[in-house]
């Protein structure tokens, strides 16, 4: 079974592993972004996150369509969150299964690196000092630390 | 004329103060012109530092604007 | 935290996520290798595993140090599970946890790869027929199907 | 004499109908003088078949032995 969703509540692994489970599966590889307290070496106290909900939804269902086509994996689960996140908290899940473990695995990295590539979402951090940042923005008002 | 919404995320949200506005165009209007007429002004960046929607579905600058037509203007993705 | 482990009762994820915790790390990346029902197209019914735990837990030990010296990672949990398994059971989990998503993934994979590879602990298939076979022995008793 | 205790996994333990089995061996003797002598010609592999550990950790087969030594025959493993 498959799970493609944009969430704003906690992202749970074991809704992840069942959906992913499968008698004729041998690996499952498992990504999980978790929010960090620094940025290329700036601290930070968490991350907001914003999405287009439905275009984020169709482009991941997108993601997992080639996932499953250039890797044979037989299910994929990819699970982002937004609004506001804590430190330690996960952002995005990506869960794959399939026959053989190298293709689980190369299909979980392919998942997020295309995600994070092409999905419209969209995190601000939320610096130690107080100042708040799009990663995006090419005018990001605190220059100290490249973004 | 037609009459098209266009929604605004993260620092573009930011900078059109708000998250989505409603702009009526000519006949014929493509993403670019709207954009290049509308936006530009306002958001202060060039139109290949954006990707578009319509309809929620990706859509090229040349996409000619129907009346009702739900356009996003996408900034680079940081998700993940 | 690291948990270096072979053990005869089931796999908990939830351990392994506890464990790679940490304030710094922003990618955990998981590697679970679960029972499936047929191996090289020939069906089965489930695998029995055995371990020289001590060698065993020893070797992981040391591919998770070379884990953390080749790719920088902050935490390693491997899990290997011995006896009885049935099919959709996980017999192994490889989880690590880093700062950047990149360094996690190719840590998880190289993990497992270097498990398979060298820690002294093997498999015998129970064939769906009522066979068995040691996956490493070389006069497997039947032959229709290269192991 | 040396008193060796020898452990058999898998298929190994399968050929010496046993996981474990004790030796006498005259001093000097390496882990491959025991599995030429002793084991190889039970387990009917050539010694390049296996790997070995003395007292839990990996050695060599030019390894000698001393009184007491716990000798693992390992066939390639097969685990994940």
């Amino acid at each position: 079974m498959d799970i493609i969703r944009v969430q704003d509540r906690a992202i749970e692994m074991g809704e992840a592993l069942e959906a992913i489970q499968d008698p004729a599966v041998g690996g499952q590889a498992l990504f999980l972004g978790t929010v960090r307290n620094h940025f290329e070496g700036r601290p930070s106290w968490g991350l907001f996150y914003e999405a287009y909900q439905e275009l984020a939804e169709a482009e991941m269902a997108a993601i997992a369509a080639e996932l499953k086509a250039e890797f044979g994996v037989s299910h994929v689960v990819m699970v982002h969150r937004v609004g506001e996140l804590a430190l330690g908290e996960s952002a995005v899940l990506v869960a794959v299964s399939s026959a053989h473990r190298e293709e689980a695995l190369k299909a979980c990295q392919a998942g997020i690196d295309r995600i994070k590539a092409r999905v419209p979402i969209w995190k601000k951090e939320r610096w130690a000092d107080g100042a708040t940042d799009w990663h995006d923005d090419p005018d990001a008002s605190s220059g100290e630390t490249p973004l | 004329m037609r009459d098209i919404t266009v929604l605004f995320f993260s620092y573009a949200a930011d900078r059109m103060n708000g998250r989505s506005r409603r702009y009526a165009v000519a006949d014929g209007t493509t993403v670019e012109t709207l954009f290049n007429e509308k936006l530009a002004p306002v958001l202060g960046d060039a139109i290949g530092q954006f990707r578009f929607s319509v309809n929620a579905a990706w859509a090229d600058p040349s996409r000619v604007l129907a009346d009702g037509d739900e356009v996003a203007v996408i900034p680079p993705v940081s998700g993940g």
